[in-house]
């Protein structure tokens, strides 16, 4: 039991690693959701059931979801503001 | 100020707070009897006085039940500042909107994927409801089990597109769900008033241990709970999928 | 039925009411309810000052009272003493105000803006009356999370919500500290409420390492709440996105909330033990005071803003009450609290003083406004200048009473260069308000830019109101002028019964016995020791020279060329430049902040286990 | 061992403080930070666990085979962290709202471009 503690809580490091110094934006969404699964995972060994499927029903679905879509929007915003930054600069040229 | 005098900054203050935390070590390298008493406490106290299984719910809506009030308070005002945020309080109706996320927008989903799809809705939905009303007896409670109401929503989503997911869950019945289960949890509390007892005692019969019906207000402020953290989700799914509508442009 | 609950019960239960029918209400109609509701919690509250005032209220959630043979607390406890009291009354105060305020003010809001603020109330109160370290976590965060919303309340014209972000991060950082800090306390003490943990600690031995670095973790997350410094840059970004009415309840009551929490969590779970020694929490205390208060002020002076600039004024102030908090003398503490009350309503005076400006000219740019003809508000520029006035600890107000309290046991305890701080603080906060007032209120001063103001960001501000107007509601000026003269009534009155106040506010013992219900006597496992105690000279020249310093910084800066205000240019230069040198700091950036947050912790727990 | 296991899980909490406040420190887009801020949140969660856990004991649910009212893990801790995991989401979301209004009116999500609160 005690080294599935252990090694479960390696993984908790290991996922908090990545989380905190990933740069790159659209893998985001299922690092995290990861993450959320090895935190509920360390809940289940640490004999914290409740706090495990709280876990699991928000860091592996809910919060990704909404990282998912907040990034979407982010895309879709920048690819306007370009497109703008675009159509103002033909202007100029005009 | 320069990004590496920031780095060095951290680093320093980084460095200061591993060693605070190596002095204050003491309750993990010698822990001490007096730290069980709480716990102990508890699960006698949940048993003797309340009849239920679940300790961990027992200390949520009852124990530390106040907690509880100010946790949802802070779910209820980050929903409603998302909300604020990103414009939800306008009226949009009336314009024609286009998912731009829209699952399966070029081919659209086959028949049989949709009916599959559809029918995990029942299911879940059930299952939420069985979390939710069984937090006194087995792991789960109105927080868990409201999520899993909400991811019932983004099942019909999935499965129908954001027109179908907006006509059912229609936006203010959502808010209205949202702010009744805010206001169960109070008026639960303040039903203790009623007997001349302090806010939120438990004030109900308590059944009998191992029974949907034990623990008292404690299943009662769990679907209030159930209500308020499932209509707060889907509201934040509602509003961070409408910021991904865009007008249809006109051609 | 007990009062003890209400002031937290009934605002929630009104703005979970108010989010549901809110919606198909008149606006005129939210207004009034959300208005009764806080006056209704200003009546409980002071009800309840006064009924707390004969021994501490006792009151547990879910009948839930300590275990009888052991006296172990298993529930949550509202622990109301007169002075926790006194700020909840201040708190439903300020809301009252700000309600009243914005009768005539966003036109455009549903009833959000009233759950809002409603939730806001119910926290500040929640926080006040608590007797559980947990509890306090909790409230400390809603008040994050219901201020973050509110910054971002007019986020429809509001041009950037980077203030609401920073504000978000920093403190829901310093949240998250004091949580682990919480977390090893229980684990340490096994008891989550107030009384009970300090007990423990007392009756421990602990190590002093453990107990020290615990009082900091868990002080962390107040120290941002109440804008100390290095954790102070969130706050003058917060102000600047947030509404008026907000901007009445940041300034005046949620910041002074924060050092409250601190009081009381050393005096009630930290001072018995004696760990870390008192010395040791005066002289760290009084640095972090200092600072804070000389930054802030320079900050201050060096604005163009004038939300801006009054929120780094209460920077200044937060660290001339951390220094009063410091002395760890009841006489110092009771200064405290009259310093707390009078700049909290002067503050939110001269926050309502800004909204009206905005309201009348649509801007808060000292130099914009100077060249549009504010001067036909002279009432207005009156109260500023009565503001200012308070804000310079004069009398009549109760900042006055307070201040001389602080230097009266400063001198006691020989610290001789104490009153050059204050009066640094005092003077500098003070003439940047009365300059401000007097170059856009009544045209004085030459034209163009002072010297100290170079750099300034000259920030738009939105309207917060549609359309022209050419008048000054009544709701508007009537609850400025209240405020002021509110400053001034209820400092004689309220001398002596903060005194004892804050006695009590300083005896553990007393508080134990309260909420344990165990004998006064047994409840102090060690001879309680009260550190520094006497009476002192009243140090009545203090006031003046703050009076004659304020004008000479104010007349120096609106004319920087005449030939009488010669004496203070090389004043003026090393003011310039120091000022010019610290704006590189608050540079706006959340992640300075954050590397600064680490900094500031560990340099503050590097000093109190270094000194001894 | 079991000593073993209390230091593991606290190393494990401070690092992921620090390596969170990291994130947060050196992120160059808003949603890294609010997610940074998530794992500085796990370290509560990670300390809260650890001192709740009593190796060998059960957990506090006593539906079956379990003597009601005999010694189990802490129920307290689970209590606080289990509101915590679902209201903390929510606080997120509300910064992931900012975050979009942000970049929307700054054009960027950089913290460190956007800064206009100077001085």
């Amino acid at each position: 039991m005690i080294y599935l503690q252990i090694a479960i809580l390696g993984l908790v490091v290991a996922g908090g690693t990545m989380v905190a110094l990933s740069r790159k934006i659209s893998g985001q969404p299922i690092i995290v959701s990861v993450f959320g699964l090895i935190l509920s995972l360390m809940f289940m060994v640490f004999q914290a059931p409740d706090v495990a499927l709280s876990q699991i029903v928000v860091g592996a679905v809910g919060l990704p979801l909404m990282i998912l879509l907040a990034i979407a929007k982010l895309r879709r915003d920048e690819q306007m503001l370009r497109r703008k930054r675009e159509s103002d600069s033909g202007k100029e040229r005009e | 100020m320069r990004r590496s005098w920031r780095m060095l900054l951290f680093f320093a203050g980084a460095a200061g707070i591993v060693c605070l935390f190596t002095l204050a070590a003491e309750p993990i390298s010698q822990p001490r009897d007096v730290r069980n008493r709480y716990a102990t406490a508890i699960i006698s106290e949940t048993f003797s006085q309340r009849n239920i299984t679940d300790a961990v719910s027992a200390v949520n809506f009852d124990f530390r039940g106040f907690d509880t009030v100010g946790e949802e308070f802070i779910l209820f005002v980050s929903v409603l500042g998302s909300l604020v945020l990103l414009r939800m309080v306008e009226d949009r109706k009336g314009k024609v909107l286009r998912d731009a996320l829209e699952p399966w927008r070029d081919v659209g989903p086959s028949d049989a994927i949709r009916l599959w799809i559809l029918a995990m809705i029942a299911p879940k939905v059930t299952f939420g409801i069985y979390i939710v009303t069984h937090g006194q007896l087995t792991p789960g409670g109105g927080f868990q089990g409201g999520v899993i109401l909400a991811t019932a929503a983004l099942i019909l989503y999935l499965g129908e597109g954001f027109t179908v997911f907006r006509d059912v869950i229609s936006h203010p019945a959502t808010e209205i769900v949202e702010g009744a289960g805010a206001l169960g949890f109070v008026v639960i509390g303040m039903l203790a008033w009623v007997w001349g007892q302090p806010f939120l005692t438990n004030v109900l019969p308590l059944g009998k241990a191992h029974e949907l019906t034990s623990g008292g207000t404690m299943a009662l402020i769990s679907i209030s709970t159930g209500l308020e953290v499932a209509a707060g989700f889907i509201l934040l799914l509602y509003a961070f999928l409408q910021e991904n509508l865009s007008p249809v442009e006109e051609t | 039925m007990q009062l003890a609950p209400l002031p937290v019960v009934v605002p929630l239960a009104v703005a979970a009411a108010l989010a549901i029918i809110g919606k198909h209400l008149h606006r005129r109609i939210v207004d009034s309810i959300s208005i009764a509701t806080s006056a209704a919690v200003v009546i409980i509250s002071i009800t309840l000052t006064f009924q707390s005032a004969n021994g501490a209220i006792v009151y547990w959630f879910g009948n839930w009272q300590p275990l009888a043979k052991s006296h172990f607390p298993i529930g949550i406890c509202f622990a109301i003493d007169p002075i926790g009291a006194g700020l909840s009354s201040l708190a439903a105060l300020l809301v009252l105000a700000a309600f009243t305020f914005s009768w005539s003010y966003f036109e455009s809001v549903g009833a959000l803006y009233h759950v809002l603020m409603l939730v806001f109330l119910a926290a500040m109160c929640g926080l006040a009356l608590t007797g559980d370290l947990f509890n306090m976590f909790v409230w400390l965060e809603v008040m994050t999370a219901v201020g973050v919303a509110l910054c971002g309340y007019k986020s429809e014209q509001s041009q950037s919500l980077q203030g609401a972000l920073n504000f978000a991060v920093v403190n829901t950082i310093g949240a998250f500290l004091s949580l682990m800090g919480v977390a090893l306390l229980y684990g340490a003490t096994g008891s989550l409420n107030l009384a009970e943990v300090g007990r423990t600690l007392a009756a421990g031995h602990f190590s002093q390492g453990f107990v020290t670095v615990a009082l900091l973790l868990v002080t962390a997350g107040f120290l941002v709440k109440s804008a100390t410094f290095p954790f102070h840059f969130w706050l003058a970004d917060a102000h600047a996105v947030a509404p008026t009415p907000v901007c009445i309840l940041f300034s005046g009551v949620m910041v002074e909330l924060g050092l409250y929490a601190i009081g009381r969590i050393y005096w009630v779970v930290f001072a018995q033990s004696a760990q870390p020694a008192p010395q040791t929490i005066r002289d760290v205390f009084l640095l972090m005071g200092s600072l804070t208060a000389v930054v802030g002020a320079l900050y201050c002076f060096g604005q163009r803003h004038l939300k801006r600039l009054l929120a780094f004024s209460t920077i200044s102030h937060v660290g001339i009450m951390l220094i009063a908090f410091s002395l760890l003398n009841p006489r110092a503490l009771a200064g405290m609290a009259l310093y707390l009350a009078g700049h909290g309503l002067i503050k939110a005076a001269l926050f309502i003083g800004a909204g009206i400006l905005l309201h009348r000219f649509g801007s808060l740019d000292e130099y914009d406004l100077q060249r549009s003809i504010a001067k036909r508000l002279a009432p207005i520029g009156v109260l500023m200048v009565l503001g200012a006035w308070g804000l310079a600890g004069l009398p009549p107000f109760a900042t006055f009473f307070g201040e001389m309290r602080i230097d009266e046991i400063g001198s006691q305890q020989h610290l001789t260069w104490l009153p050059a701080i204050t009066i640094f603080a005092e003077a500098l906060t003070a003439a940047a308000v009365l300059r401000f007032t007097a170059r856009v209120f009544f045209g004085v001063g030459r034209q163009g830019k002072s010297m100290v103001s170079a750099g300034a960001p000259h920030l738009h501000t939105d309207a917060e109101t549609s359309g022209q107007h050419s008048r000054v509601p009544a709701f508007m000026w009537v609850p400025m002028a209240a405020l002021i003269i509110g400053a001034a009534l209820i400092a004689v009155p309220l001398r002596g019964p903060v005194e004892t106040a804050a006695k009590h506010f300083e005896s553990a013992p007393l508080y134990d016995a309260a909420v344990l219900r165990i004998n006064a006597q047994t409840a102090a496992p060690r001879p309680y020791d009260r550190p520094f105690e006497a009476h002192g000279e009243s140090e009545w020249w203090i006031p003046l020279l703050v009076a004659l310093a304020t004008l000479g910084a104010a007349a120096a800066s609106l004319f920087p060329k005449s030939p009488r205000t010669a004496f203070a240019r090389p004043i003026g230069a090393v003011l310039s430049k120091t000022v010019l040198e610290l704006r590189r700091f608050q540079s706006g950036r959340v992640g300075d902040y954050v590397a600064w947050f680490a900094f500031g912790i560990a340099a503050y727990g590097s000093l109190l286990l270094l000194l001894h | 061992m079991e000593p073993a296991l209390s230091y593991a899980a606290y190393a494990a909490a401070i690092w992921l403080f620090l390596i969170g406040l990291y994130g947060v420190v050196k992120s160059r887009h808003l949603v890294n930070l609010c997610l940074s801020l998530t794992v500085v949140q796990s370290s509560t969660y990670v300390l809260l666990t650890i001192i709740g856990y009593r190796p060998g004991l059960p957990a506090p649910i006593f539906t079956d085979g379990l003597k009601p009212g005999s010694a189990a893990v802490d129920p307290i801790v689970q209590a606080l962290m289990l509101t915590d995991v679902v209201v903390e989401a929510t606080v997120v979301a509300l910064l992931l709202a900012i975050t979009i209004k942000v970049h929307r009116d700054a054009g960027t999500a950089d913290p460190d471009k956007v800064d206009m609160m100077r001085g």
